[in-house]
């Protein structure tokens, strides 16, 4: 009942949607023909797949952890300071400056003759005397991936901060404080308290963390383009190339595996989180 | 505290979003206010009034001549080509010195020829008068005779009268009858004889008065002929005449001073002379008299071509006189990359001038599209801008367009253009206040 | 509980799906029935106006036409009641005719060149004269006199009130004219000229071009004037409207602006379709009392009283939108139709049709990345030929606003792949192959066969759209760019390849240690003027990229960059690039013209000798700038020892023949107009519009034609449209013509259009790819085979997708 | 045991609370250090916008392909101008309209969320029915969908509708986002069932529940959703992209999607301009997170 109306919107504007996508995937792009699962084929066969695939799950493995356990380092620092409210504000602030703003700041941060790359040159040369610091070309290097895994941080932090404090609120201070009055150390106090509690939380915010990554591509794509340099070419690449090309059907079949993929890892976190929980 | 900030939070956010609100209608007003405001106007289906106006020249149609002083010696030129000259106008000078020493040449001449002339008329005088009087004794000669012979006449007829009163009786004798018929036979012979005595006289007079009048008829046309010089034969007469005239031009020149003026107005077209020359017979000089007519000249682009015909009514004005006539277009040639217009002018118009200019009120045919010639522009081509309305992110806006078009045809005030998209309820902007561009968001 | 919840959300999913295809079936159906128009056949004459009788006859006339009546069964009566067409009279302007064939009209004298007329002229002072010819067909002179009225006044309108009184219209005032003795008398004034009045028992309601006035004729005053009305005026004033009663002798109440009772009845027809509300309007027409207008955007009825003024016809769909008419006058029938005069002897009648669908059925889309003035343009003259079609024309990156062309090309493809594809696509900037492959495009074969059959286009430019994979052509380019180089005879002469140019440059360059060769002080610059002949080169049979060339490619513009940046260091170069920076820096789509270049290469020229490349893209304004550049350069060149004469050519790169296409048309398999599609097609491949091929300048550079006729058009220096065009032809124009191309030149540049095959198009991903790369090459930052690996590796992910 | 004993309680005392100070200056040295370090990218923002064209073109050169070295950036211009903002605040009527837009397209999304998602969100959390677990991992599911592969269906579901070209296309499928459902999701979860089951053991129904326990419960998750919705919403780019096309419509977002670099001090101080309202809103929203916990430790 408290559903219904939010479910009947999903349906209609996502779900329906999603189906359509389903439908598509087993079509093909122009002529809608019934290829059966030809485009699976094709998206599984293909090499820009794999490279993206493999890319996207370094990404992720690579960021989410560190911007979950970043954030969630913070959170717990934050979470008792008096200056919380300013600090979680400026650290939110990079999702607030639009896009392309934001582009440009990187960019010129990070060309091969941006101000990093001047800063430390002008570092390398003054502070370690090292003569010649080999200015990096981030984004045609290996370097890229580090680079967006890096403006990925910046940018998602605050926003996770945010999450994990609102996690962190919903514990019951009591136990803490009685958990304390007991003695129990820092690590007991986390390990026993905060982390079970924190535990819903952390399902959300992963995936959360998970749709930031997805999210991030637009800038990823406004700094690199269509074809960045190998090590940061997504999946989300593909998918919009494939969309360039008309390629709607892999791109459907794509999905649909992405989907899918997600759905289970979804599913058996979801049921392990509940079943800690229940134990707990 | 918390409250206090919190309060002081939602304030602050709340007069941001008022000055934001402020300052939206301030932008929206400093936007319109920067908007260029402009008129517009349909285009009007309507000729266009051209004024053509060409400059050009007006030439003579025939130029006349001053003929020089032959023989003589050009002192000074007192004018070039071109000038004006009116009735009087020195135009050249002659070597007064020269002049003068032909002058007296020439009056030597004729002096000597005069008094030659004059023994010549005297002689014949005198061989009339004499024939005259030959004549004239002949006649008093012959007419004593033939009174002579009358009175012979007279006097054999009385005696014969006599005779016959004596005539013999009847009965007379024969020898009386005969010696009476005799004697009356007698006179009758000599009566008979006399008659044709006094006829030859009389013819013998006439041949004689014929002969004496031929003579003094003869002697009578020497002497007119002497008189009248005729006998120095045509060559002759004319050259005296010739010298008797350029003794008389000379004297009349030589009365000015030395300085040939002109005889009428018009203007020098061409001088053919200059000071040291000396004179031929023929022209030194041309001009062309006010009282001739003129042709005016002109040439027209291409452009103006169509709307300027044949027939066409034209005014003409001519810089420097405040004379202005309408005439018609005479012909129109085309001639090396333009067309050349001819216009005649009536006899003694523009007379003087070099210069006109020719002025035309064309009207064209009827255009479809006529604007001011303000909504005209130049930007590589002609253009004009149209109002038109434009979805932008303000909502719909007026914007202006540009839309390139052919010109056709302009005047000062309007202009008539073509383009297929052209249509009568399209928004020429005729009028804006400050420069446009294409796009440009205006306001009425 | 639960089982509730998921009947629950089964019966919502169910509702869903049904609103969703109910409202699919629902956009489906158009609304039927709308007005339609047939022409009436007008009785012999060039008539302008028409003045309609209440019992459905009508009399027409035209400004030099005689009065000619037609009664209820069409049948005309001419000439029975006529006037004399009076040989002194020049110009009848307005004439007014009453229902019993009364008439009045003004006129001017017919002598030109009457001294007086034409200083009246000159004067402004147009004054007409006035004769009245009642309706026995007694002439009689009119001259208006009386209080009020000024004798400089022009009367343009008249109108007959069914009494059979004469009113009259000036600029500023509505007078009631006595046509015995010619008095006049000053009703009310107005703002601007009363353009049409109408009677509706004592009232008489007259219509400037933004105010309505209504008249009380039996109480002789002016009454309150009506908002609705006044709007509708000021925004449907332009290009004509004309205004008809339902019944002209039913006194109603007009002023009750405020009447909310007939506001409401009024109103409710307003929210319904257009068409729904056409039915009612033959009924409506007997028992309400309504203002019918009619003007270029429809027929408008007015309820009187009401707040609402509705549309029962759309212009756009009857003659009514006729831009080239105007309507002159409007009668409504008894049985709901209506007749509408327009000047120009055209008369319709409009009736009600149900078969008809309501809206503009027929849309033409035509969608292009980029504004084309020269499409939009053709979309304008395409609407106009075709008055029941409506071009929308679409641009998927607006000028202001810089929308990616990744952005707009994936909402074109959302749009394609949700079968809502446009008719026409220009294809610049786009990837022809990939939309050919996917079957967006239709094949043009068939289209474009009757052109190359009979030589009206250049067939080798088509034939080199043919796709290889297909075999066919897709897409038709409507323009194209030659190569050309400009430079000095000595070092470079007649037709080049890139490596000839190279050579050239070293040769400068021994000559001249110092300064530039090139000119341009961007490395991107060199790309862009190379890589259009190289390009087509780099792609193998197979499809895949051909490193080797690529290779020789990059070594070839790093050597070229390398000549050139030895004549000055770095900060030469800077300082050169300082200069160009406020007005001149190179962006993705722009390329160098020589043509339209020559302006500032003078004064920017860094050095003592000098090369351009570019293309040739507007012909005549192309090639007379070349000579305007030889010119310039000659004589700014000559304090700079400038070796030899300046002189062009074609050159090659990698691939020869190069020609650059540009307005690309597509047509999609897809679209909802194939006919019309074909159409547009035609229209764009037509002499008219290859003329017109001087609009088609997104950045100023139009091209080529590739209709081989216009081309020769376009460099007929007496071409009288281009040259008014462009304003050779007037006085104050520029003086082009000492430039023009000689006939030489052009037979040069027809040939090299003979011979152009080989079609470069831009906007590929390779060469997306390759001028990034290869900016990096000619910076130092790779070698030219670490380049050529870069962009293999880039293009191999493309190909692998 | 004993070793403690031997300290005095109130040195124990003293110590801890050293220690506790010590922690939490450590805690805000290092939490400030993180901040300034995100924030110090975004210090360039007031600079850029106050910074003159030739200034920047100057610094950047390198950047742009046209000069030697690195690119500096001066966080302080040499010379400062208010063009920019003059050019956007004063000039550019634009600007307040797109504001505006974004403003009543944001408050809209958001209102629309806390109607829709939060019911849902406490449908989930409170109730257990079948196939919940399915439906939420489809929730999620789609909620990590790209949006290029939703921009087509959503499309043409939208033109069906008739949306397309209206703010509605944007906002209608952001109201029924499920990510704000699955971050409230989460704040109701935090309650525990036995609560539930003990009101509605009172009688209370589920409306009140909802109303009573719910809401007051759930209202930092709430705060939390909404506060990270606004961020999305705020600089919403590509939805508004491909579903409006008149431009009168647009958000301010798309004022200047992509940057050129004579722009780019425009862009920074419309930059400026989108960071002021976001930063009231973090405040306030954070504020009214503070009391939301607050009060939820009040009730506890």
């Amino acid at each position: 009942m408290f559903l219904l109306p939010g479910l009947a919107g999903v349906m209609l504007f996502y779900l329906l949607p999603f189906l359509e996508v389903v439908r598509r995937s087993f079509l093909q792009s122009g002529n809608s023909a019934f290829v059966g699962i030809d485009n699976y084929r094709a998206v599984w066969e293909n090499g820009a797949f794999v490279l993206a695939v493999r890319n996207t799950f370094l990404y992720m493995a690579v960021g989410v952890p560190l911007l979950m356990g970043s954030s969630l380092l913070l959170s717990l620092l934050l979470r008792n300071l008096r200056l919380r409210r300013r600090l979680v504000s400026a650290m939110l602030l990079p999702m607030a400056v639009p896009a392309a703003v934001m582009v440009l700041t990187l960019q010129i941060l990070i060309d091969r003759q941006g101000v990093i790359n001047g800063v430390l040159t002008k570092a390398a040369e003054q502070i370690m005397v090292i003569p010649a610091f080999e200015a990096i070309d981030y984004l045609n290097t290996e370097w890229a991936l580090v680079v967006v895994v890096c403006s990925f941080l910046w940018k998602n932090t605050g926003y996770m901060v945010i999450l994990w404090l609102a996690g962190l609120a919903a514990l019951p201070k009591e136990v803490e404080e009685a958990a304390q009055v007991d003695g129990a150390n820092r690590w007991q106090n986390w390990h026993y308290i905060i982390r079970p509690g924190l535990s819903g939380s952390f399902f959300t915010i992963g995936m959360l963390s998970v749709l930031q990554i997805f999210k991030s591509y637009r800038e990823v794509w406004m700094v690199a383009g269509s074809y960045p340099q190998e090590h940061i070419y997504f999946l989300q690449h593909l998918l919009q190339n494939w969309y360039l090309k008309l390629e709607f059907d892999r791109m459907a079949a794509l999905t649909v595996i992405m989907s899918l993929v997600l759905l289970v890892v979804c599913l058996c976190l979801q049921k392990r989180l509940e079943q800690r929980e229940e134990n707990f | 505290m918390q409250t206090e900030s919190k309060k002081k939070l939602w304030r602050g956010f709340a007069l941001f979003m008022v000055a934001m609100l402020i300052m939206t209608y301030v932008s929206r007003m400093v936007y319109v206010s920067r908007m260029p405001r402009v008129k517009w106007s349909n285009p009007m289906s309507a000729s266009i009034r051209n004024k053509i106006t060409a400059e050009g020249t007006v030439e003579a149609v025939n130029a006349q001549a001053v003929i020089g002083m032959d023989g003589l010696l050009v002192e000074t030129v007192c004018v070039a080509a071109g000038d004006r000259m009116e009735a009087g106008t020195v135009l050249y000078e002659v070597n007064r010195e020269d002049l003068l020493a032909q002058l007296s040449q020439l009056e030597a001449q004729e002096q000597a020829w005069q008094n030659q002339e004059q023994a010549k008329r005297r002689e014949a005088a005198t061989n009339t008068t004499r024939a005259q009087e030959d004549y004239d004794m002949d006649v008093i000669e012959l007419d004593r005779r033939i009174a002579e012979e009358t009175k012979k006449l007279e006097e054999l007829m009385e005696d014969l009268d006599t005779h016959m009163f004596r005539i013999p009786e009847e009965d007379a004798s024969d020898e009386i009858w005969i010696a009476w018929a005799d004697e009356r036979l007698r006179f009758d012979r000599e009566i008979a004889e006399k008659k044709r005595m006094i006829e030859d006289i009389q013819l013998e007079k006439e041949k004689i008065l014929r002969q004496a009048d031929r003579e003094l008829e003869d002697a009578r046309r020497a002497q007119s002929a002497a008189e009248s010089g005729l006998e120095l034969g045509a060559s002759g007469i004319s050259q005296v005449r010739e010298r008797q005239e350029r003794i008389a031009l000379l004297k009349e020149l030589s009365g000015n001073e030395g300085k040939v003026r002109a005889k009428s107005a018009g203007e020098i077209l061409e001088v053919m002379m200059q000071s040291g020359m000396r004179m031929g017979a023929d022209a030194v000089l041309r001009y062309a008299d006010d009282g001739g007519s003129r042709i005016f000249c002109t040439v027209i682009t291409q452009e103006q071509k169509p709307l300027v015909h044949t027939g066409d009514m034209v005014q003409l004005t001519f810089p420097g006189s405040a004379e202005e006539v309408s005439e018609t277009i005479d012909s129109i040639v085309q001639e090396n990359g333009g067309y050349t217009v001819k216009i005649r002018l009536e006899p003694g118009v523009a007379a003087g001038r070099f210069e006109g200019v020719m002025e035309l009120n064309a009207t064209s045919e009827i255009y479809d599209f006529v604007v001011p010639v303000k909504a005209l522009r130049n930007d590589g081509g002609n253009a004009i801008y149209v109002l038109e309305e434009k979805e932008g992110i303000l909502g719909t806006e007026l914007c202006v367009r540009s839309m390139t078009v052919r010109l056709l045809d302009k005047n000062e005030e309007y202009a008539a253009i073509a383009d297929e998209l052209l249509t009568g309820d399209i928004k020429v902007v005729t009028e804006c206040d400050r420069e446009l561009e294409n796009g440009m968001a205006v306001k009425e | 509980m639960m089982r509730k919840g998921r009947v629950l959300l089964y019966i919502m999913m169910c509702a869903m799906c049904a609103a969703l295809w109910g409202c699919g079936g629902k956009e489906e159906e158009i609304p039927m029935g709308r007005y339609a128009d047939r022409e009436v056949k007008l009785p012999p004459g060039t008539f302008e106006y028409m003045h309609p009788c209440p019992d459905g006859s009508y009399y027409l006339y035209g400004l030099d036409t005689e009065l000619t009546y037609v009664d209820v069964q069409g049948e005309s009566k001419g000439k029975d009641r006529n006037w004399e067409n009076n040989a002194n009279i020049h110009v009848k302007y307005v004439v007014g005719v009453s229902d019993e064939g009364a008439s009045v009209f003004a006129y001017t004298p017919r002598f030109w060149n009457d001294e007086e007329l034409e200083a009246l002229w000159i004067a402004g002072d147009t004054r007409y004269l006035y004769y009245y010819v009642d309706e026995k067909g007694q002439k009689q002179a009119l001259e208006p006199h009386g209080e009020g009225y000024e004798k400089a006044t022009n009367l343009n309108t008249f109108a007959f009130s069914p009494e059979g009184e004469l009113y009259a219209a000036s600029d500023t005032a509505v007078y009631r004219v006595n046509v015995e003795n010619g008095e006049v008398e000053s009703l009310f004034a107005t703002q601007e000229q009363v353009k049409s009045i109408v009677f509706s028992g004592d009232v008489m309601l007259a219509a400037d071009a933004g105010k309505a006035y209504f008249y009380d004729r039996a109480e002789g005053k002016l009454l309150d004037g009506n908002s609705t009305l006044d709007e509708f005026l000021s925004s449907h004033s332009a290009g004509g409207l004309v205004m008809a009663v339902s019944d002209r002798n039913a006194h109603v109440k007009i002023m009750e602006d405020n009447g909310a009772g007939d506001a409401e009845k009024a109103g409710a027809p307003d929210g319904e379709e257009t068409g729904a509300s056409g039915t009612n309007a033959g009924d409506d027409s007997k028992n309400a009392q309504a203002l019918y207008m009619a003007c270029r955007t429809g027929l408008y009825r007015y309820i009187w009283g009401g707040s609402v003024i509705e549309q029962i016809a759309d212009g756009q769909m009857t003659a009514l939108g006729d831009t080239q008419r105007s309507p002159s006058a409007l009668q409504v029938l008894d049985n709901g139709e209506f007749r509408v005069m327009f000047s120009g002897n055209y008369m319709v009648e409009m009736y009600y049709d149900e078969t008809l669908p309501a809206r503009p059925s027929k849309e033409l889309t035509v969608y292009s990345l980029e504004e084309n003035g020269w499409i939009r343009y053709a979309g304008q003259l395409f609407q106009k030929e075709h008055p029941d079609v409506l071009v929308r024309y679409e641009t998927g990156m607006d000028g202001d606003n810089a929308v990616s062309k990744e952005d707009a090309l994936k909402n074109l493809n959302t749009r394609l792949l949700a079968g809502e594809a446009p008719d026409v696509i220009v294809m610049d900037h786009m990837d022809i192959e990939q939309y050919a492959g996917k079957g967006v495009l239709r094949e043009l074969d068939g289209i474009l066969q009757p052109y190359l059959d009979e030589g009206i286009l250049y067939r080798n430019i088509v034939e080199g759209m043919r796709m290889t994979d297909k075999e066919k052509i897709y897409s038709v380019p409507m323009m194209v760019y030659l190569p050309l180089w400009l430079g000095e005879e000595m070092y470079l002469e007649g037709e080049q390849s890139l490596e000839d140019i190279v050579a050239g440059m070293e040769q400068a360059r021994q000559k001249h240690p110092e300064g530039a060769i090139l000119y341009t002080p961007y490395p991107k610059d060199v790309l862009l003027q190379t890589i259009p002949v190289c390009l087509p080169a780099w792609t193998k049979e197979d499809g895949s990229l051909d490193v080797e060339k690529l290779t020789a490619y990059y070594r070839a513009v790093s050597r070229m960059w390398e000549i050139d940046s030895a004549g000055f260091d770095a900060a030469g170069r800077e300082a050169w690039q300082k200069n160009n920076m406020e007005w001149y820096a190179p962006t993705d789509m722009d390329m160098a013209d020589i043509g339209s270049n020559y302006q500032y290469s003078a004064q920017q020229n860094f050095g003592e000798t000098w090369l351009q490349l570019g293309f040739l893209m507007t012909p005549q304004v192309g090639m007379t700038g070349i000579h305007v550049s030889k010119a310039n350069m000659a004589a700014d060149w000559q304090q700079k020892e400038l070796d030899d004469v300046v002189t062009y050519g074609a050159y090659a790169g990698q691939a020869d023949n190069v020609y650059w296409a540009r307005t690309i048309v597509g047509l999609c398999e897809q679209g909802k107009e194939p006919k019309l599609a074909e159409e547009y097609m035609n229209l764009l491949l037509s002499d008219p519009m290859m003329r017109k091929w001087w609009l088609d300048k997104p950045r100023n550079h139009s091209g080529l034609t590739i209709r081989k006729d216009s081309l020769g058009d376009i460099l007929d220096i007496n071409n009288i449209e281009f040259g008014q065009t462009m304003g050779f032809k007037d006085p104050t124009g520029v003086n082009y013509p000492d430039f023009w191309p000689t006939e030489e030149e052009k037979q040069w540049l027809y040939q090299m259009m003979e011979d152009a095959d080989c079609c470069y198009r831009p906007g590929t991903m390779l060469e997306e790819c390759a001028t990034e790369v290869g900016v990096r090459v000619l910076e130092g930052g790779l070698t030219p085979e670490e380049g050529a690996r870069e962009v293999e590796r880039k293009m191999a992910i493309e190909m692998e997708e | 045991m004993g070793s403690r004993a031997t300290v005095p309680a109130w040195a124990v005392q003293a110590y801890g609370k050293w220690q506790k100070r010590r922690t939490a200056w450590l805690a805000t040295g290092i939490c400030v250090a993180v901040a300034s370090l995100i924030c110090a990218p975004l210090l360039m923002i007031p600079g850029g916008s106050m910074m003159d064209g030739a200034e920047m073109r100057q610094i950047l050169s390198p950047i742009l392909g046209e000069g030697k070295g690195f690119a500096v950036w001066h966080l302080i211009p040499v010379y400062p101008t208010i063009g920019h903002f003059y050019r956007l605040l004063i000039e550019s009527p634009a600007f307040y309209h797109l504001f505006w837009n974004t403003v009543g397209m944001t408050a809209a999304i958001l209102l629309g969320q806390l109607a829709v998602g939060l019911p849902s969100a406490w449908a989930f959390a409170a109730f257990r029915f079948r196939g919940r677990d399915f439906l939420f991992g489809l929730y999620v599911v789609l909620m990590l969908l790209p949006f290029q592969v939703m921009l087509l269906p959503q499309y043409i579901v939208l033109q069906k509708l008739h949306l397309y070209n209206h703010q509605t296309a944007v906002i209608l499928p952001a109201v029924f986002s499920t990510f704000p459902v699955f971050i409230m999701y989460r704040g109701f979860t935090q309650i525990e069932t036995e609560v539930l089951e003990a009101a509605r053991l009172d009688g209370a129904g589920e409306l009140q529940i909802f109303f009573h326990i719910g809401l007051p419960l759930g209202k930092m998750g709430i705060q939390a959703a909404m506060v990270l919705s606004f961020l999305e919403y705020w600089n919403l780019v590509e939805q508004p992209m491909a579903f409006l096309e008149e431009q009168a419509a647009w958000p301010l977002s798309l004022y200047l999607p992509q940057i050129t670099i004579s722009q780019a001090g425009v862009a920074f101080a419309v930059a400026v301009m989108v960071l002021i309202p976001a930063l009231f809103v973090f405040a306030l929203g954070q504020d009214a997170l503070e009391e939301g916990i607050a009060y939820i430790g009040v009730k506890a």
